[in-house]
């Protein structure tokens, strides 16, 4: 049966894909209330809105992964039941999902053969990836397991994937978000040329750039419905974003960038990769002063995770000198020291996993705030539950945190408003240091202004701030300076004015001027040390 | 259909109530089992309800199997909530009655009642030594604690005959493989002039309230249970996952040591090939039904004791196999789990599914 | 010469119930999931086994009734773990004590029984050769059995479609759910292999290994299974080479004592266990070698909603 | 609880529960109750001295009613049981196993009108006695026959736990061997447990692979029987005729009789003439026999067991009898002496033939 419906009835230009009153329900709220849309075949149509919007519940629907509790859904003209992933792809429809789907010990072809139904032998799926991926622009070894990608490779492997079923209906759920400018643009061109050959294409991003510049038409979602439909090219950024949030998003407070002293300074930080599937950090030097951001762009799995550790104090192999920090009037090694001496010394961290990293899933946030908040034991080291309750309440209120009181298990609690609750816990600690990972991850656009907000008055208050993003316009937005890590390199740091979204694109592929070996000078405005510049621990390769 | 539901909170109300409803599935299973044997199911809950606390005496018995099997559970408690998967306390609870056992037979009739202690002592540092070997071997080689532990059971249990049957043999045992009878000072005191209850009560009491304490009062106590349920933020707060398994492992080989120390020189008053008794496994059921909670393991090593007495009295008294105890202890522990699952989801019946 | 010959066919007998049993597991951990039940399950198949040669005097329907019995157990753990998403290891443990209890409660009538003569197996021309022909060529099929299974599941996991999703589910059920798998249902379908697996090994062990019922007769011998897919690092061939090394021991021990070595027996019954906990540590001092051999999901539960 | 009256005795001590009414009925029977340390059905041990217990009750079932405990451990719990078994009204109580000394010592003086009879131990009180039986009377008649039929001079045993019974009883069984047979050599493998037929199997694999044809076991399972009768070795049935084992393997039975000793206990309770005392009872007293000869056993060798026990009976022959030596060498019992019960009941050495040390020995 689904073999003709694969092909819309002769003669009439059916839509690929209707939707009619697709509604949803989980325990705690309608992902999704009776959403119309439509997909005409060779468009490029956008699905817009703020974070927990029911953007990914809606796509898992058409996929077949989510049964919806009402709604009907038409394929080229014809009402059908997608009842399962398998059936979605018999029809013609693919998806690469927001979070990779992808099994890291198997080889690209056998990840790429696992999301084919028919059997068709490995050895011809292999083959078939060569063609698609020439064809398109995607180049990908088949045998290469995937742990040995990158995430960008890892997503051509997701596409790939998605082109080898000759999907008629593709979904892509924020594809750009772990990728480089370059390569966007390259995935652009892959797109239109699909779209081009008749392929439909829903589109998810919280880009509003790329969705201006890429798609035909946007559906834009809030709280479950659709606000309105637009052609994106005739709009703003400013009209999207009031669609989407019915505001703007509130005004940055202007720049004030008053460096001063030397605060944290890092010099020849080489560490080999504990983990197989991790990267090796390769002579990592920098320097961070008090009352400034400092921004640390890249691709993801570029060594941005083993350089957090390495500052948190998670990873404490690094050389002696490696790491110095400027306290209470003193420098200190503070190299081989775990994240309590460290916090001790007014270095604090905000790690890009909130849930089961950043906060304990099962504990509420009262006992959640005992993770880094020692000043509220009690003497002896006792625990002092009144207290702990107390700090709480006061972040939930200093921070607009929605949630159920300091009682409310960390887990109850939305992605954006965690992440509220974790960084304010961090700032009311009013650090010397801050280093921040990814600090509006996922997070939507009005949440994500406020917490940028609270870094910039952070820094205006005096602290030093490292923020790791993949997001260069986050970055543009909030460093005084920028330097980028690529392959478990950093680059020399650029004040922002005199950076571009080209040139910082450029770096992000490991492509910065070869003048660079960091010489301690360059990087420490407090003059170099006596020991040699070159750390004592050589690069690993 | 039925369908689970996840609770946005886990249910205070079902988190008390789950241990009551897996008893009750429990005593159901228990009395269609009677029934099927053809005994009067009645009787049989009576046999494992009422007769073992029916005067001082059984209470005292009760105390008696519930005192080694609370301290040892009361251990594994705090392993369990640090995520450190021990299920060897039966090795500790060996080694601990050897180390207890050694001190003892050091005693002649001259030496003070405060020998009781050094043999105390003895006792948690030998279930702390032989908890270490897990430890250690975790720690430095990655060696999964769960299989490690276990086989070290079988060792502890072997060191023991080799000791009985050979060294530490009584010279005028006549070549039975048992050491001398532990001289009167040594013994551990008793609470009441009659039955066999001793002070290891008071002890086991003291336990619960001291790793109460360090649960829920405690910032050691905070790390180690976060180190259990998220070992990633308990790395990024900066709590030591080596502190936390060496901490849960030498508190825990230390309690079952306690035990195996109260064990030899109490009720045994000797070593014999027969010291293992089967607590350190069974202390593992009372963890659970305990819910790693201090007051929880308390109730639970009675209940778990009445099991015990109750299955020998099945025996005697209506012809039923003593391995009922293993059963009902098995399907407790089953039911329990089962349960708890209503503490995170709520079952709806019927899906509004299209 | 003939006495080396036996031990060596000993040594194989031995190592086919940890072969079996260690095939089993290694579906379920593949999987990921870990079964931490296998001493219980495997007594249970025992008297299961046992009580049908009883009755029907077949050892087919005896191995027949182990695989059920087996199945059957696993089959409820794996509704707890899976659908429940009951703690993996505490479940295990349960099952394990209740397999303990359950089995000897419903074999204390067969403590007496007896099986009927026990078939001799030998393959006919080969037996004969001197030396090899007892070593290895006078084993009961299971033995074989054991032996032909292992390449069966290597190939099933290396190089079949339904071994791949196998691996898959156990390195990502997240990715396998995405993409449509029934994750639950491969998991649990794993589990049951596992358990009948496991299951037959009980049985050979009360039918053929030993033709008794004892309490408790498994004897450890589940534990050690579990072991050894640590020790195989998850591959079925490392899995028999582990299991006959294991059985090596075994007999060693014994072999040592008649000999008359002077070691005390406590020492020399130590060894399989001792043994055990080396080849852990061997095995697992590398972190990197067991993740990328590990099946990544390996004890977390998985809510295909989440 | 029942409430038939109880025997004439003194006031009940504290501890029993009350529910012992002496309501008055029919004549009062003695109640006797048996601990048993594995099951019933164990095929061995357990399995022999429940026979027993049967024939006691068909011997004086008009006077007594038997109960019995199974599986009860040799550790501090043993205690509550035999509390348990005076709570409901026995006043002859068996324990059958060593395990129970310590726990019968302990609470024998508390109830002094309970008699308790304590098997294979050498403690005993007031109203405490011990009793066992000469088992290696049977061993020696294996190992005559063994010594008679064995091709390769290597006999081996498989030894549970290194007490002096078992250690007697592989001497004794050599002691036989070489009586007809010089050359005889056994190969000892000990199994630490009483009762573990995988175990017992592998070590009698090990010692047919040492070279071993005729095997023996001092163990509580045929398991050792049927491995012989697997490998086509030859073996013994022990404490209870194992014969259906293992039909080709199987050379004769060494079974141990406990009714003689029960019924005698009885009696002298049920008469008031029990005093205590240590008893060793053998093929004299009926508690030792050895049964179910294989018929490819020469008939002049079974005449030989038969003189043994002819003379055995008649107090003609000793078997532990001068010169032996240990298997260091040394003379262990001087020439034409006869070993005494103490010496006896102390053995801790090999005789010369086997192999190895006695393990725990220094
Ligand atoms: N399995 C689930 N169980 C319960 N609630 C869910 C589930 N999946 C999604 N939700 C809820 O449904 C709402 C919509 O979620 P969805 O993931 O579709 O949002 P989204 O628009 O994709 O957001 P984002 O921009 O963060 O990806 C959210 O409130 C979310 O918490
Ligand atoms: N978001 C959710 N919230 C709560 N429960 C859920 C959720 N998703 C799934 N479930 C539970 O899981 C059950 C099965 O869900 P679903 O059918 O989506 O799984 P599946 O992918 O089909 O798994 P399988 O095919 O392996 O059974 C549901 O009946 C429900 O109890
Ligand atoms: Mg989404
Ligand atoms: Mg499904």
């Amino acid at each position: 049966m689904s073999e003709d419906l694969r092909h819309p009835p002769a003669g009439a230009a059916a839509p690929r894909l209707q939707l009619r009153g697709i509604t949803k329900r989980y325990p705690s709220v309608v992902a999704n209330d009776g959403i119309d849309l439509t997909v005409m075949p060779g468009q490029i149509h956008a699905v817009l809105g703020e974070n927990g919007a029911g953007k990914s519940t809606l796509m898992k629907i058409i996929y077949g992964a989510v049964r919806p509790d009402a709604g009907t859904l038409s394929w080229n003209g014809r009402v059908v039941n997608v009842a399962d992933p398998q059936q979605a792809r018999a029809l013609g429809i693919a998806m690469v999902f927001q979070h990779f789907s992808l099994f890291d010990t198997l080889t690209v072809a056998e990840n790429v053969w696992l999301g084919l139904d028919k059997a068709q032998p490995l050895a011809e799926v292999a083959r078939r990836i060569g063609e698609v991926s020439a064809s398109y622009g995607l180049e990908i070894e088949a045998r290469r397991p995937v742990h040995t990608l990158s995430v960008g490779e890892r997503q051509r492997v997701e596409i790939v994937r998605a082109l080898l079923a000759r999907p008629q209906l593709l979904i892509l759920d924020e594809p750009t978000s772990v990728l480089t400018p370059q390569a966007v643009d390259k995935l652009f061109v892959t797109l239109r040329q699909l779209a081009a050959e008749g392929c439909a294409i829903l589109y998810i991003s919280h880009k509003l750039d790329e969705i201006r510049a890429l798609c035909h038409h946007c559906t834009v979602m809030r709280g479950g419905k659709v606000t309105g439909e637009v052609e994106p090219a005739r709009e703003s950024n400013a009209s999207l974003s009031r669609l989407m949030i019915g505001a703007e998003p509130p005004a940055l407070p202007p720049r004030r960038g008053q460096a001063g002293a030397e605060r944290l300074q890092v010099r020849g930080l080489s560490l080999t990769q504990t983990d197989p599937f991790g990267t090796t950090l390769k002579d990592i030097g920098f320097s961070l002063r008090a009352g400034e951001i400092l921004g640390v762009a890249g691709v993801s799995g570029n060594g941005q995770q083993e350089l957090l550790a390495a500052l948190s104090g998670e990873d404490v192999r690094s050389p002696a000198g490696a790491l110095t920090l400027q306290a209470a009037g003193r420098r200190h090694d503070i190299s081989g020291r775990g994240p309590r001496a460290r916090r001790a010394l007014g270095l604090h961290v905000v790690p890009e996993e909130r849930l089961g990293r950043g906060a304990v899933p099962t504990l509420s946030l009262a006992q959640n705030t005992l993770l880094t908040r020692t000043d509220t034991l009690g003497a002896g080291g006792w625990v002092r539950p009144a207290r702990l309750q107390a700090l709480a309440a006061a972040l939930i209120q200093r921070f607009g945190v929605k949630a159920g009181g300091p009682g409310a298990a960390a887990r109850s609690l939305s992605g954006g408003n965690l992440q509220k609750f974790i960084v304010g816990r961090e700032i009311d600690a009013k650090p010397q240091v801050l280093v921040v990972a990814q600090p509006t991850w996922g997070v939507d656009v009005g949440a994500a202004a406020q917490i940028r907000a609270e870094l910039l008055a952070l820094r205006d208050a005096g602290c030093a701030i490292l923020v790791i993003s993949e997001e260069l316009d986050e970055l543009f937005q909030l460093a005084d300076r920028l330097v980028v890590i690529a392959q478990g390199r950093l680059s020399p740091p650029v004040p922002v004015a005199e950076a571009t979204v080209e040139q910082i694109g450029a770096w992000m592929s490991g492509l910065w001027p070869a003048a660079w070996p960091a010489t301690p000078a360059a990087i420490s405005p407090l003059g170099a040390p006596a020991s040699p510049p070159v750390a004592a621990a050589p690069p690993a390769r | 259909m039925l369908r689970l539901e996840p609770r946005p909170q886990p249910s205070q109300a079902m988190s008390l109530a789950s241990p009551l409803l897996a008893l009750a599935l429990t005593v159901l299973v228990g009395i269609g089992l009677f029934a099927a044997l053809g005994k009067n199911p009645l009787q049989g809950l009576a046999v494992f309800f009422v007769e073992p606390v029916k005067n001082a005496y059984a209470w005292g018995e009760i105390a008696v199997k519930a005192t080694p099997l609370a301290l040892i559970a009361l251990g594994l408690a705090l392993c369990y909530r640090s995520n450190v998967w021990n299920i060897g306390a039966e090795g500790q609870f060996i080694a601990g009655a050897l180390a207890a056992g050694w001190v003892a037979m050091q005693a002649t009739p001259e030496t003070s009642r405060w020998i009781v202690l050094p043999i105390l002592l003895a006792g948690m540092a030998g279930g702390m030594l032989w908890a270490s070997i897990v430890a250690a071997l975790r720690d430095r080689f990655n060696a999964n604690e769960i299989l490690v532990s276990l086989m070290l059971v079988y060792v502890a249990d072997l060191l023991l005959q080799y000791l009985v049957y050979g060294p530490w043999k009584d010279p005028k045992g006549f070549n039975f493989p048992q050491t001398v009878t532990f001289d009167i000072v040594t013994r551990i005191p008793k609470l009441f002039e009659t039955g066999r209850a001793h002070i290891g009560v008071w002890v086991a009491l003291g336990a619960a309230v001291a790793v109460w304490l360090v649960l829920a009062r405690t910032y050691a106590g905070f790390q180690l249970q976060v180190g259990g349920l998220a070992p990633h933020a308990a790395r990024y707060a900066g709590f030591s996952s080596r502190t936390a398994l060496w901490g849960a492992l030498l508190a825990s080989g230390a309690l079952a040591g306690l035990a195996g120390a109260l064990e030899a020189a109490g009720p045994l008053a000797q070593l014999t090939p027969h010291v293992p008794a089967g607590y350190g496994f069974a202390a593992i059921i009372v963890a659970f039904v305990g819910r790693l909670h201090p007051l929880g393991v308390l109730l639970a090593s009675i209940l778990m004791s009445m099991f015990y007495i109750g299955g020998e009295l099945a025996q005697s008294r209506l012809g039923l196999p003593k391995s009922l105890t293993g059963v009902f202890q098995g399907l407790l522990l089953f039911a329990l789990l089962a349960c708890d699952t209503l503490v995170h989801y709520r079952v709806r019946i019927g899906g509004g599914r299209v | 010469m003939d006495a080396f010959a036996l031990l060596i066919a000993a040594t194989l007998n031995a190592g086919t119930v940890l072969a079996i049993a260690g095939l089993g597991l290694l579906i379920n951990e593949r999987a990921g999931v870990v079964n931490l039940g296998a001493e219980g399950l495997m007594l249970v198949a025992a008297i299961a086994g046992f009580a049908t040669a009883v009755h029907t005097g077949s050892d087919l329907a005896a191995f027949a009734a182990g695989i059920t019995a087996g199945a059957l157990l696993a089959a409820a753990f794996g509704w707890l773990v899976i659908w429940l998403n009951t703690n993996q290891y505490a479940t295990g443990l349960a099952l394990s004590l209740f397999g303990a209890g359950f089995s000897a409660f419903v074999g204390q009538r067969f403590t007496q029984e007896r099986l009927g003569e026990r078939l001799k197996f030998e393959i006919p021309v080969l037996a004969d050769i001197p030396f090899i022909g007892p070593a290895l060529f006078r084993q009961h099929p299971m033995v074989y059995l054991a032996i032909a299974g292992t390449a069966a599941l290597a190939w099933f996991l290396c190089r079949s479609r339904a071994g791949l999703v196998l691996r898959a589910v156990g390195e990502s059920p997240e990715s396998a759910h995405a993409l449509g798998y029934p994750v639950r249902r491969i998991r649990l379908a794993a589990v049951i292999a596992g358990g009948a697996l496991c299951g037959l090994a009980g049985a050979y062990i009360s039918v053929v290994y030993t033709p008794l019922w004892v309490e408790g007769m498994v004897a450890g011998k589940g534990w050690i299974a579990l072991a050894l897919t640590t020790f195989a690092t998850w591959r079925p061939a490392r899995i028999l080479l582990g299991a006959y090394l294991f059985g090596g021991v075994t007999m060693l021990q014994f072999h040592l004592q008649g000999e008359g070595v002077e070691i005390p027996t406590q020492a020399l019954a130590m060894l399989p266990y001792l043994a055990t906990i080396v080849v852990l540590v061997l095995i697992s001092r590398n972190p990197t070698w067991i993740r990328i051999n590990m099946p990544a999901s390996l004890g977390k539960p998985f809510h295909p909603g989440s | 609880g029942c409430g038939k009256k109880e025997e004439a005795a003194p006031a009940a001590p504290a501890a029993e529960p009350a529910s012992a009414a002496s309501v008055a009925a029919a004549p009062a029977k003695l109640k006797v109750a048996f601990a048993y340390v594995g099951p019933v059905g164990d095929g061995g041990w357990t399995f022999a001295h429940d026979n027993a217990r049967k024939a006691l009750e068909k011997e004086l079932g008009d006077k007594i009613e038997t109960s019995f405990v199974e599986n009860v451990p040799e550790a501090a719990d043993a205690e509550r049981v035999f509390r348990d078994m005076i709570g409901q009204g026995n006043k002859l109580i068996f324990g059958t196993t060593f395990g129970y000394m310590e726990p019968m010592l302990k609470i024998a003086p508390e109830f002094k009108d309970v008699k308790f009879e304590h098997a294979t131990g050498y403690k005993t009180a007031e109203n405490m006695r011990t009793y066992d039986s000469r088992t290696y009377e049977g061993a020696y008649m294996a190992g005559v026959i063994a010594g008679a039929m064995t091709k390769s001079n290597v006999l081996g045993v498989v030894g549970s736990v290194p007490i002096p019974e078992v250690i007697r009883n592989i001497n004794s069984f050599t002691l036989g061997a070489q009586s007809v047979n010089p050359k005889i050599k056994t190969k000892v493998v000990w199994v630490n447990k009483w009762f573990d037929p995988p175990k017992e199997t592998e070590a009698a694999t090990a010692l047919i692979s040492g070279g071993a044809d005729i095997l023996m076991q001092n163990t509580d399972s045929a398991a050792v029987l049927k491995t012989a009768e697997e490998k086509g070795k030859r073996a013994f049935g022990w404490d209870s005729d194992m014969t259906a084992y293992g039909p080709k393997a199987h050379l004769g039975s060494a079974v141990i009789n406990w009714a003689p000793y029960y019924i005698q206990a009885t009696k002298d309770a049920l008469e008031g003439k029990w005093a205590t005392g240590q008893s060793w009872w053998g093929v004299k007293e009926g508690a030792i026999d050895f049964v179910a000869v294989a018929e490819d056993v020469p008939a002049d060798v079974k005449k030989k067991v038969d003189d043994i026990k002819a003379g055995l009976k008649d107090g003609s022959f000793s078997i532990w009898k001068g010169p032996i030596t240990d298997n260091a060498g040394k003379v262990v019992l001087e020439k034409d002496k006869v070993a005494d019960d103490a010496f006896l009941g102390g053995i801790k050495f090999y005789v010369k033939g086997v192999e190895g040390k006695v393990p725990g020995d220094k």
